[in-house]
């Protein structure tokens, strides 16, 4: 194989290295990666501690959003039941959808991984601890608020889809629906902060020789996810921007009578909607494609087609976020090709589904708890799958969407494809971070409870559903014959409440979390994570020849826990881990990270106060704390890309690497790199609305200002050339580059805000009021979007003007450069799309 | 058969379909059933021999053979099967309507249902509300609108669901191929009662139709008695329209012929004197959160001279 | 960069064919029924076009014959990209 | 044991009052038999007429009306909407028009043939 980054492969014979480790080189490890004592145990960054933070949380949500349908269940077990009044019902299943999906089951997986990636891939910690950290804060907060709203009166009502005109001011006027928009766009945030954290992870600190053919099964299912997030959720950002802008200012994005378009908010609001399912079924199915050849013992059978359909199920689910949409009288074709994009998407689950067959039958299965959730699960998402086949038929879906038939497959689905995976997941890997493995006894009693629990609660409502039963209904008229089968579910949504009443006991009386010792790898699983670890992960970082190193290294776990790899100590004195390239992962250099602070807590609490008091319509305050938040943000980069001596280290073997990085590189500029992606999508998307609001009432459009187009385009190409040349400059290693350089950085912040204002005072001269049509509420949310990234250009300008100051501008050390270059140059790209989009189109 | 015989559950309706619109599709729901079942089992049986089988068996399963045959080929033979059949009868069914067919106009309010009759310059004949009449055995074009918020109208005997969108006007083909009463209902949550919006769908004889058309068009008769003196001075004009009389709200259902109707409420109660007056003393108690206030405040004396006057604008 | 794409070339394909069908019955919605041929036709020249893309990538893998996992990956990419790629075309045919 | 006792004697109290209060109705009551009618028929009756909508029946899940109030003991009770003797001849004729008998009712004629009437007062006869 040719080397990628021109390091010399023939360097991992000299692993495992021979002869006694020095003396006092664990201790030093231990001290720098030991973990938070007392109070201090919130500025934790560690992922040991945050994935099992975040993993609980997550379980809370569950519980409580499982709570939620026991009631809404026990409504709903007579015909005109009295339990619950119409208000209160229909806030439940809103919270109840909006709390399974936005705060269960994303952050579940996305917890798991943060849990279980650094193991796995042999990494010392996550790229960005803070980052992670920061996340799960952020989450904790908002969407405790979120749910405390149920108390007040004040939880939103419209249903987790959140359809306007019915949640626009007119039909929606308390702030219910406010506390869903905000709540949801500030936990997004925190969802893409996680992917990219994830994405940066897997694909540059593993462990040295696992090339992306020994990428582990759930490694690749995190790195797809991830990747989903960031294309899926800026359309669910945006769509709730636009929604609060229309609630809050009038601009009419989706009222007709003044151009806008309900659809619109349907369009964007599933096509973050529909990829959202395969965003948390693709990590539970890389959780079963791990766990179901572990309790086999076996290789997982076709692991490049399972790739492959991971890989085509996250490519085609973005292709069928309309099969939503049938009912709404879409155009013929379009509906034929949502139509046969939704069967095409089924292909994939199946290649899935009978690879773990396959893989059953080639091992010989050990019918342990984590196994029996696993094929369970298996046998669940089959019928969700194939009644998921049945809905893409699309006259079939006429009669079916809508009722308690959709209800029934998405449970299916969810519980099946993530829900027992999930569990399957949790007995499976607690003996990795709990002193005590869970109950095996009590685990079966939970598994039979739970899967008759699921097919009693929804198998009836298929039926339920042909009879003519709406969802989401708070109640349903005598005589109908929908008695029977209602009541049934109502028993069994009790007999599934038991048991995860049970695994709560479980988990009260064996999780012991925080040990120093785990319980250790019980079932035998053959993946890095079972590595003898501590909180510092694995003692030495290994050289990875398999796809299944603990089944095929000999003494790997001995070699590894003796410190006779990578890294077998902290040469910088301080918390670090490797960087290695994305395809081969050959070592690039020793990234040095954080330890633990307040900073991102803080930033956590602000922003969740600054989104929180913007819901209740304390503005003043909100601001207040808007600017502590970015305060905070500030200062919390303000501790990176510090001055630094050691420019290479000793990384095992006599092995130098540098420990430093800059450019593309250095995980820094990928991370700056796909939050790039993310507003690159969220303005493409924006552009994408733009064009759909003409499309549907072309003659309410009026001609665009006839101005100094070419002067804006001018002024951003000379930004954008003046940060490229910023960055030149300072690597140009001269004895004035730091203050020219620094001098070019902030006269490209001021070009690219002198266009966006040439940009905004030739609209205003046109006349713009965002509030007269939907042409002009659409280009004034284009123009704000781009306010928001001068500003941040002007913030970054400040930065670095600051850093000048203190002598931090280097020539040898220009991360910070790179990164902010690519923000201004994404910048005035951005600024000439938002430019020329609405001058152009519809036409001069 | 009385209206409300017409919502019981069983057959379930989405099998039980009486017009071409929806007998495709019942046709289809089986096809689909059958596939399913036959791919459950098989995936049933094939992970019961991969769990249990002999060693024999599981040597056969356990290659990457059992994925692309089962995962791959299998599924790719079977849906293109079905996705074929599924084109053929989306574009059947979505075929646009001929020209001379009837023209109905409904219109989603929260939580009811505005029924217009077009004329045939595509101008609105009378109005009505909550219940829909069409001629038997002929294809009837529904215009639906939304005045609110997003509705959609489910007829699960006579044809799939189709909504009801502000700014929009979707067009569903229905026909039904014997006269009777077809439950309906409002399958987008639309909010407060959205589960109790409900219609009534009456295929007639051809006669049949022909006479209440004639009948619905003509403005209300009322002779002057108690009831409309105290319908006038309790305001009711000033949403409800009843033709011929100075009653011409629009915000209300219109109640011209409210007699005649054979549900209440949108769908939820029987038709008659008490069940009026009910209605109208507090409606708050029967369909809560609808838009219709409660009138505490009518004397028995007035309120049964109203319900008489309503039930007699038949 | 190059052997990202690469590997992800059969489902870039995929996705290629999907927008192109998605803007063409668009196009064909916002336009007169009299041009429904037209836009039949140009969803079949996408069609074809894509196709041979997956041809492409398929015989220069040797047709999934390459042990490297980026070139297996492009392949049985492009083999399921193609069964996709049929269905839509099949779709808009009926449109 | 003392707790126990103490229970054993209150329900023997309660069962006790609920016996006499029974033989006085009893006693205080004519008999309120309708040769033929049938109680459960008239039951079905007054749910598909929906005398709910203005009345809390027990035994008739839905509607739930408050007009007119409920109609929970109405076997027991010695009045008619409080205003002429419940007898079930008076019953049935008030059923089918309310307002022959008190016109100041707000209860409107429900469309009852003779024989439904007969049904449902039966049936409410059952109400204890």
């Amino acid at each position: 194989m040719t080397s990628e980054t021109g390091f010399d492969t023939g360097l991992y014979d000299r692993f495992p290295t021979r002869g006694p480790r020095p003396a006092g080189e664990l201790e030093k490890l231990e001290d720098a990666w030991c973990g938070p004592k007392g109070w201090q145990w919130i500025s934790a960054i560690n992922n040991n501690f945050i994935g099992v933070y975040y993993l609980g949380a997550a379980m809370l949500f569950f519980v409580l959003a499982g709570a939620l349908a026991l009631l809404m269940r026990t409504q709903l077990a007579l015909p005109m039941n009295g339990v619950l009044p119409q208000e209160t019902y229909n806030q439940l299943f809103t919270m109840h959808g909006t709390m399974m999906m936005f705060l269960f089951a994303v952050p579940a997986v996305e917890a798991l991984g943060v849990l279980l990636l650094p193991q796995m891939l042999g990494a010392r910690d996550l790229p960005f601890p803070r980052l992670s950290a920061y996340a799960f804060w952020a989450y904790l907060i908002g969407g405790l608020a979120f749910f405390g709203s149920l108390f007040f009166g004040l939880a939103p009502d419209g249903g987790w889809f959140m359809y306007p005109p019915l949640t626009g001011a007119t039909y929606s006027p308390g702030i219910n629906a406010d506390f869903w928009l905000l709540g949801i766009g500030f936990i997004e945030i925190s969802a893409i902060a996680g992917a990219i954290e994830i994405i940066v992870g897997v694909l540059r600190t593993r462990a040295p020789g696992m090339t992306i053919d020994k990428l582990p099964i759930f490694a690749w299912a995190m790195l797809i996810f991830a990747g989903m997030i960031v294309i899926a959720s800026p359309s669910v950002i945006l769509a709730t921007l636009l929604l609060e802008l229309e609630r809050a200012f009038g601009w009419p994005f989706f009222d007709p009578l003044k151009g806008g378009d309900p659809l619109l908010w349907q369009h964007l609001f599933w096509f973050f909607g529909h990829p959202e399912v395969y965003i948390i079924f693709l990590p539970a199915a890389g959780a079963m494609s791990t766990i179901i050849p572990a309790i086999a013992r076996t290789e997982l059978v076709g692991y490049r087609l399972v790739v492959l359909a991971m890989l085509a199920t996250g490519f085609i689910s973005f292709g069928v976020w309309a099969h939503h949409m049938f009912t709404v009288g879409m155009p013929r074709m379009s509906v034929n090709v949502f139509s046969a994009a939704s069967m095409a998407v089924s292909v994939p689950a199946g290649v899935q589904v009978f690879a773990w067959i396959a893989t059953l039958a080639a091992g010989r299965m050990r019918f342990n708890t984590p196994g029996l959730f696993a094929v369970g699960g298996l046998v669940i998402f089959v019928v969700g799958g194939l009644s998921g086949v049945m809905v893409a038929m699309v006259p079939f879906d006429w009669q079916a969407h809508d009722t308690y038939f959709i209800v029934a497959h998405l449970h299916y689905v969810l519980i099946g494809g993530m829900v027992f995976p999930l569990f399957a997941a949790i007995y499976y890997w607690t003996p990795l971070v709990s002193a005590r493995p869970l109950s095996e006894r009590m685990g079966r009693w939970i598994f039979w409870l739970m899967f008759a629990g699921m097919h009693l609660t929804f198998l009836p409502m298929h039926l339920t559903g042909l009879m003519g039963m709406p969802r989401r209904v708070y109640t349903y008229l005598p005589d109908r014959g929908w008695e029977l089968p209602n009541l049934l579910s109502t028993a069994g949504a009790y007999l599934f409440g038991i048991a995860v009443l049970l695994w709560g006991i479980d988990m009260a009386r064996n999780f012991r979390p925080f040990r120093r010792k785990n319980a250790g790898n019980i079932y035998d699983g053959p993946g890095l994570e079972w590595l003898p670890n501590d909180l510092y992960s694995v003692r030495s970082i290994p050289v990875v020849t398999s796809l299944y190193p603990l089944w095929d290294q000999k003494g790997l776990s001995r070699d590894v826990a003796t410190g006779r790899y990578f890294l077998p100590d902290n040469p910088t004195g301080g918390r670090e881990t490797l960087v290695t390239s994305p395809m081969n992962a050959e070592p690039q250099f020793l990234l040095r990270m954080p330890k633990p602070s307040g900073w991102h807590v803080w930033a956590a609490v602000f922003t969740a106060a600054f989104f929180l008091l913007l819901t209740v319509q304390a503005y003043a305050a909100a601001a207040l704390f808007g600017m502590l938040a970015v305060y905070t943000m500030f200062h919390w980069c303000w501790l990176l890309d510090r001055p630094m001596t050691q420019p290479r280290v000793d990384i095992g073997a006599g092995i130098l690497a540098p420990s430093y990085a800059a450019g593309p590189a250095s995980h820094g500029w990928w991370a700056m790199a796909i939050t790039l992606v993310v507003a690159g999508m969220v303005v493409l998307l924006a552009g994408f609305s733009y064009v759909f609001l003409w499309s549907s009432r072309p003659e309410l459009w009026k001609p665009p200002p006839d101005d100094a187009l070419i002067a804006i385009l001018g002024l951003y190409a000379v930004a954008a050339l003046l940060a490229w040349l910023a960055v030149r400059l300072l690597t140009h290693d001269g004895p004035r580059s730091p203050v020219v350089s620094t001098l070019s950085m902030v006269l490209s912040v001021a070009a690219l805000n002198a266009a966006g204002g040439l940009d905004v005072a030739g609209w205003l001269g046109a006349g713009l009021d965002p509030q007269a049509s939907s042409q002009y509420a659409a280009v004034t949310a284009l123009l704000a979007w781009q306010g928001l990234f001068l500003a941040t250009a002007a913030l970054m300008g400040l930065y670095i003007g600051l850093r000048l100051a203190f002598r931090y501008v280097l020539a040898r050390q220009p991360a910070t450069f790179e990164v902010v270059a690519l923000f201004l140059a994404f910048s005035a790209g951005q600024g000439a799309f938002v430019a020329v989009l609405p001058r152009l189109f519809p036409g001069i | 058969m009385s209206a409300l015989d017409a919502l019981r559950g069983w057959p379930p309706p989405v099998l039980d379909p009486a017009g071409p619109f929806a007998g495709p599709v019942t046709t289809v729901a089986w096809v689909l059933f059958a596939m399913g079942a036959v791919v459950l089992a098989i995936v049933l049986v094939a992970t019961a021999a991969a769990l249990f089988g002999p060693r024999r068996w599981r040597a056969r399963l356990g290659g990457e053979r059992l994925v692309w045959l089962g995962g791959f080929a299998f599924p790719v033979v079977v849906l293109t099967g079905l996705l074929i059949y599924g084109l053929t009868l989306t574009r059947d069914l979505s075929a646009p309507p001929a020209p001379g067919e009837v023209r109905v106009r409904v219109t989603g309010e929260m939580w009811w249902w505005r029924v217009g009759y077009l004329d045939a310059r595509g101008g609105e004949a009378f109005q009505d509300a909550n219940q829909i009449h069409i001629p038997p055995r002929a294809p009837v074009v529904l215009e639906l609108e939304a005045a609110d918020v997003i509705h959609s109208l489910w007829i699960p005997r006579l044809a799939g669901k189709l909504d009801m969108i502000p700014g929009r006007r979707n067009i569903l083909r229905l026909q039904a191929d014997r006269p009777g009463v077809y439950a309906a209902q409002c399958a987008e949550f639309c909010g407060g009662p959205h589960a109790l919006m409900g219609l009534v769908v009456v295929a007639h004889e051809p006669r049949a139709y022909a006479a209440w058309q004639a009948r619905q068009g003509r403005p209300a008769t009322p002779l002057p008695s108690r009831g409309a003196e105290v319908f006038a001075a309790a305001g009711c004009g000033a949403c409800h329209t009843v033709r011929g009389t100075a009653a011409n709200g629009l915000a209300g259902p219109d109640l011209t012929h409210i007699g005649s109707r054979r549900t209440l409420g949108a769908g939820i109660l029987p038709n008659h004197q008490g069940t009026l007056a009910a209605w109208v003393a507090d409606s708050q108690a029967l369909k809560p959160g609808n838009r219709m206030p409660a009138y505490p405040v009518l004397s028995g004396r007035d309120l049964r001279a109203l319900a008489a006057y309503l039930e007699a604008l038949k | 960069m190059r052997g990202w794409s690469w590997m992800l070339s059969g489902l870039l394909i995929w996705a290629a064919h999907f927008s192109a069908l998605y803007a063409i019955a668009s196009l064909d919605a916002q336009t007169s029924a009299d041009d429904h041929t037209l836009w039949t036709s140009a969803a079949l020249v996408a069609t074809l076009l894509c196709l041979a893309g997956c041809g492409l990538v398929l015989a220069r893998t040797g047709f999934g014959a390459a042990p490297a996992l980026p070139d297996r990956l492009a392949a049985l990419g492009s083999l399921g990209a193609a069964v996709a790629i049929c269905w839509q075309a099949l779709g808009a045919l009926f449109g | 044991m003392r707790r126990w006792d103490g229970l054993c004697a209150g329900a023997s109290a309660v069962i006790l009052a609920a016996g006499l209060l029974a033989a006085c109705a009893d006693k205080g009551l004519p008999p309120r038999q309708l040769a033929g009618a049938d109680p459960e028929r008239g039951r079905e009756i007054a749910r598909r007429a929906a005398c709910g909508a203005c009345h809390d029946i027990p035994g008739v899940d839905w509607p739930k009306g408050r007009t007119g109030g409920s109609l929970a003991g109405f076997a027991s009770r010695p009045l008619i909407a409080g205003r002429v003797p419940n007898q079930p001849q008076t019953l049935v004729r008030w059923l089918r028009d309310p307002s022959a008998i008190a016109p100041e009712t707000g209860m409107p004629a429900v469309p009852l043939t003779t024989a439904e009437a007969r049904d449902v007062a039966a049936f409410l006869y059952t109400l204890q």
